[in-house]
């Protein structure tokens, strides 16, 4: 652990908590049957903190996600971002669903600036930006082509280019990763780092790979099987920038034995 | 092989007209030999070949007539599109005026205009606007049934990425359900301009001394057969005119849309 | 007995009330006929379904009848009924019209469905009025009379048998009415039956036709009891029975033309039907070589 | 809070009929003394005490016609259903019958059906078919047009994987496009119920001896006022049943598709 | 390597081969412009053998497994099966493709018996089949239920359910597993593989796991990015059956590396 790295530590203690998770539960009610998604989840997410979340498969990750960004109400507890509690959507945010969403009336470009039209931001920069944002991911030359004409990894990237043209405050991630190559996820895992590194927003990851929840956080949170609940916080101390060779680090690994154990636990 | 495959994309395009004049060409035949063979007798309908004569003869009045009902129809579809899709949003939005309002759109629909014809013109007089209310009215309903439908068939998850965006009802009426009702606004699009063609005629047929309603009444009126046959083929092209002009709309608009990549269960063998 | 279907020219009217007053008295049966009386559509098309066989006979506008043989429709007019024209220009009163000239400038409301408006020229033309002089209102039959208690058209082209109750019934109480002139003639209803029913059943023609004239005399010395037997077959008419009656009354006055003075109940004056088709020749493109004979005939009328 | 929720419902349930019931007595209200005030003279409209109490007095025969239009009505539009959505599947399925029968099509949907009236008339008489014929005409290509949407409305994707069990083109349409246009489907049904009430209506006008559609113009020809009016009481009304029936069954059938869900743009906030 | 296994390879170096990809090229023309997914691929898959494709997003994975299923005409070249040329859609087959694909109108059982259904396989055994299947993939309770009540990790098990239903000589799965945790997903892979080898028939998986590629596969197919082209079919010798251990083990690093490498040099 660096210093600098340490005091940006002490800083974020001192700071009062971004995003407040107090006692949030779910339930889904169909047909008379109800499933708890999730059970009585609190959690402090510190200004500028990367907190990744992961769990077994339809453990109420989602859900969790959803609640917080003001999307879903939850049936007991409340989320407060910056004091305030949500009770509608959170807007100053950056965000990527599970689907890609991308609509088949406007090409790659057009999908990825639908945030700023939405948002009113100044077309000519955001279109430039734009453009930069889909070179990075490797979508150069697929600008003014239509989703369909995509493949499923291409479509994620698109979408997660749609997430960061604007500056939020809040970036969240629903399994953004998933439909990409090692090689592909490693450069997207780098740069999002980057990006994260220069801009410092609060960042929730929902990712099943727990060497990329390593990478990029500075919390791991693991939830239990549906109704999920959280069953361990862990706080990755590893100096940043990380660099994928760090992966095989001695840390690294520890840390990745004790995340596979507390999941493989349940 | 591009070539070979323009070349049959082209050909497609060329034998549909021909099929349709074909089958025209043959049913024209069959007509004019019935006709002429007194299978038809003339007093119900006359052969082919009076009509097209009565049709040059006629040419020019006729065309001043389709001329103003041609604008009748125009104004009330416009109307009726621009009315249909704004309350079909309202409706979607806001679930009072859908109670408050919807049982009297049905009533609205299904009371035989025929029957409400009278009081317009009682009350609005013989004027352009009678017709293009009743245009109006016939078309309004469809447009506004498949609006809603086409405004309420989103996913969830796109409508919360648009909040999230900071979209409130007008930006996500605007970025995402209208673009995505297109297709089947499209569908009651062509459905309402027959409506609406079927509206300014009646429209016409109720207090008029023009247009092609007026014809047709007054051609039926004095047993003028051929008249009124002209005055049919004047309306079917005219509403042949309007289709047409929606069909190249909706494929302007919605080239994007799974309907129109023409792929439907052909894997490319 | 033999069934015999006899089709109105529309949907029930005043003047269709001795058909019904025939049924229910049994004039019908005493001449060993079992009539149906149905309602109908328009006069071509009830000239059409006799022609056709559909129907043994139609009540229908006799020039209608002629236009349609002009086209070679197998069918004639085998009596007449009302004989003289009904073919009217009424007049709202109050209004200052008292002439035909009052009607210059004016506007006259009228349908374009009904035959009617083919002859207006011819019509107008018999009471010197030039047809630039007024301005004509089409609108659907069923507003002609409302249009002019709007105020909205003045009088209406329309048949002198409906049409002074009827004005009386949207409020206008005294309506005046302007003949044609002596030059102008059409017939207004007959029945009709087709050529193959007159060459196959001339027995059941001279039937039906006597019994209709025995109808239509009884029922014109009794119209509440013609009214009476309309409403007991049509049950949505009552409440309705005055206008009924007025109507029926009314077209009493059109059951003869000069010509027809004297002769029996039916009989058609070939000197009318020559004036007739003179005008439907020159104003509604007859057929120029058709004969009266194919348009009508009295061979089925019983000497007097 | 599942009590608090269900009566929620509840009460949306309810609030919908009495919404439209609070609204229709104002209107009627402000009808019946527009009449007594003589601002609607009687021969144009008459009072809606007056229709009321025609309406008690002829209930018996007017219940008979009515009945028979229903069964018009309803006969018309499940041919329509029918014949429609066969038509369809034709279409999206074979190419040459698009080219073909389309044009035909869209000119049967524009002639004025009245126009034809006469027509039918002498071919087919007074009898029950010409009105289910002409209920079943004016409720077909809304039906039509929207099915071929529908069963073109379906991911590329979804189809290859129908055709990688063995299923042929019926196989496809059975369980994956039709179910997949029944939301639409349904749409164009509320269409078409309604076009299939005028539909037999303007049947029975074109002849009839019997049916609300021959009640509507005799006492149009006899200006009964009144009986006009209690005529359109009852069309509307049985409008509005057939109505609620195909949304009833809309209901039961497409209470899947995301429209029906009711959870727009309503995150739960 | 044991015994058995080498019998098996040397029986299926004999038997010809079951699928065979012929100088197969695929292009995509829209508006003018023209992608090459696929660029002259030539491959045999023998009898019984379970092949997996890695390569990176948008390298044309998807487009030759789509080919192979007869679902998409090659450009060039083409695919045969048993020796007939694939020029309609293959039947024989259990199919998972890259998005679930589940219709809303049905439950979730009713989804994975669509198979029996257009199949017409007897509806009785097929829903007792498709119950313990569901129970295997962990969906047991939510048979009921409407896809779009499941997360996006059930939906995708409920896919596989559906490919798995009928007794297929062909498997082959877009992956599937993309929207699974680590630990559902091993479990996924072990069952996968118990009922390949009672089973024994062809599988092609396209998956972006290097591990799960080796833990399944006889071999291990590289592609190189757009277009795609062949670039490495590396023979996995690994004992079945294999265990969650042997990943561990020198030779499973080993191949690991050697695919990172392969994947990593473009
Ligand atoms: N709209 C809904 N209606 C009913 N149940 C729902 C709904 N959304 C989610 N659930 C249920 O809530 C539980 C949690 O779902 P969620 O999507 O949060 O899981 P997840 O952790 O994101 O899983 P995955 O990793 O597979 O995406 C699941 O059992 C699911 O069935
Ligand atoms: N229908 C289509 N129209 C046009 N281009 C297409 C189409 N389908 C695929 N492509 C193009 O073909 C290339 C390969 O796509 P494919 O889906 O095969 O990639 P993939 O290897 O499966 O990628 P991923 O791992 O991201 O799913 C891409 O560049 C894509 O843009
Ligand atoms: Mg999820
Ligand atoms: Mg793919």
């Amino acid at each position: 652990m660096d210093e600098s790295q340490a005091r940006n530590d002490a800083l974020r203690a001192a700071a009062p908590a971004a995003i407040v998770i107090d006692g949030v539960a779910r339930q889904f009610n169909s047909r008379g049957q109800s499933v708890t998604a999730l059970d009585n989840v609190n959690l402090q997410i510190g200004d500028g903190e990367f907190v990744s979340f992961l769990g077994p498969s339809g453990c109420g990750k989602s859900t969790l996600f959803m609640i917080v960004a003001g999307l879903l109400a939850p049936s007991r507890g409340e989320v407060r971002i910056a004091g305030r509690r949500v009770d509608r959507p959170v807007t100053d945010i950056g965000i990527v669903f599970q689907q890609d969403l991308l609509v088949d009336w406007r090409t790659v470009l057009e999908n990825v600036l639908l945030q700023a039209e939405v948002r009113r931001l100044p077309l000519a920069p955001a279109r430039e930006r734009a453009r930069q944002l889909l070179q990075q991911v490797g979508l150069a030359g697929f600008e003014n082509r239509r989703p369909w004409e995509l493949s499923g990894g291409m479509r994620q990237r698109a979408a997660i280019c749609r997430a960061l043209l604007h500056d939020a405050r809040i970036l969240m991630m629903d399994e953004p990763f998933g439909a990409l190559d090692a090689l592909t996820r490693d450069q997207m895992n780098l740069d999002l780092q980057a990006l994260w590194s220069q801009t410092r927003r609060t960042a929730i990851l929902v990712t099943h790979s727990i060497s990329e929840a390593i990478f990029l956080s500075d919390r791991v949170v693991v939830m239990s099987p549906r109704p999920g609940r959280v069953i361990l916080d862990l706080r990755i101390d590893l100096p940043r920038p990380r660099t994928i060779e760090m992966r095989d680090s001695a840390e690294f690994v520890a840390y990745q034995k004790q995340l596979r154990g507390m999941i493989g636990a349940h | 092989m591009p070539s070979l495959f323009t070349g049959l994309l082209r050909r497609d395009r060329i034998e549909g007209p021909l099929m349709f004049l074909a089958t025209a060409a043959l049913f024209i035949a069959a007509w004019e030999t019935s006709s002429r063979m007194g299978w038809l007798p003339p007093y119900l309908v006359p052969s082919p070949s009076k009509i097209a004569e009565k049709f040059a003869a006629t040419f020019g009045t006729m065309a001043g007539h389709a001329w103003l009902t041609a604008a009748e129809i125009a104004a009330g579809f416009l109307l009726a599109t621009a009315g249909a899709v704004v309350l079909a949003a309202l409706i979607v939005f806001f679930k009072p005026v859908e109670r408050a309002v919807y049982p009297w759109l049905v009533i609205l629909q299904v009371i035989p205009k025929v029957a409400l014809g009278p009081l317009l013109i009682i009350w609005l007089g013989f004027s352009f606007f009678p017709k293009v209310l009743m245009a109006f009215l016939l078309a309004f309903f469809p447009i506004m049934i498949d609006t809603i439908i086409g405004l309420r068939s989103i996913e969830t998850n796109s409508i919360y990425l648009l909040r999230s965006m900071g979209a409130g009802r007008l930006g996500i009426f605007r970025y995402l359900q209208l673009p995505n009702a297109l297709p089947h606004l499209f569908g009651s699009l062509k459905v309402a301009i027959t409506l609406a063609v079927v509206g300014a005629l009646v429209g016409e047929f109720i207090g008029a001394n023009e247009g092609l309603g007026y014809v047709l009444v007054s051609a039926n009126g004095s047993l003028d057969t051929e008249l009124l046959f002209v005055s049919l083929v004047w309306i079917s092209a005219q509403a042949m005119v309007f289709y047409g002009l929606v069909v190249a709309a909706e494929k302007v608009c919605v080239s994007w849309h799974v309907s129109h990549r023409g792929t439907l269960g052909r894997p490319g063998h | 007995q033999d069934k015999v279907r006899v089709r109105m020219d529309w949907t029930t009217l005043g003047y269709h009330a001795p058909f019904y007053y025939g049924v229910a008295k049994g004039i019908y049966a005493r001449h060993g006929l079992d009539v149906q009386v149905d309602e109908g559509k328009g006069s071509a098309s009830v000239a059409q379904l006799a022609a056709a066989g559909s129907d043994d006979f139609g009540f229908a506008d006799a020039t209608t009848v002629a236009q349609l043989a002009g086209r070679g429709l197998p069918a004639k007019v085998v009596m007449g009924v009302l004989r003289a024209t009904t073919v009217a220009l009424f007049y709202a009163d109050g209004r200052g019209i008292k002439t035909p000239a009052d009607m210059r400038g004016r506007s006259v409301s009228l349908c374009p469905s009904d035959a009617i408006s083919v002859y207006q020229p011819a019509y107008f033309k018999s009471l010197g009025i030039a047809p630039g002089d007024v301005k004509n209102l089409s609108v659907d039959c069923s507003i002609k009379y409302a249009v002019v208690a709007q105020g909205k058209a003045d009088a209406v082209m329309t048949y002198a048998t409906a049409g002074k109750p009827l004005l009386q019934k949207v409020g206008i109480a005294n309506p005046g009415l302007f003949r044609a002139g002596p030059d102008f003639y059409l017939p207004s209803h007959g029945i009709v039956a087709a050529d193959s029913l007159i060459k196959a059943k001339p027995d059941l023609i001279r039937r039906f036709v006597a019994a209709t004239a025995q109808a239509w005399t009884e029922a014109m010395k009794d119209p509440d009891g013609a009214v009476a037997a309309t409403v007991a077959a049509r049950p949505l008419l009552k409440g309705q029975e005055q206008t009924l009656k007025d109507t029926f009354v009314a077209a009493l006055d059109y059951v003869d033309t000069p010509a027809t003075k004297g002769k029996p109940f039916g009989w058609q004056s070939p000197d009318d039907w020559q004036k007739a088709l003179g005008i439907l020749r020159e104003y509604a493109g007859l057929n120029k070589d058709l004969k009266p004979e194919a348009v009508y005939t009295n061979d089925f009328i019983a000497a007097p």
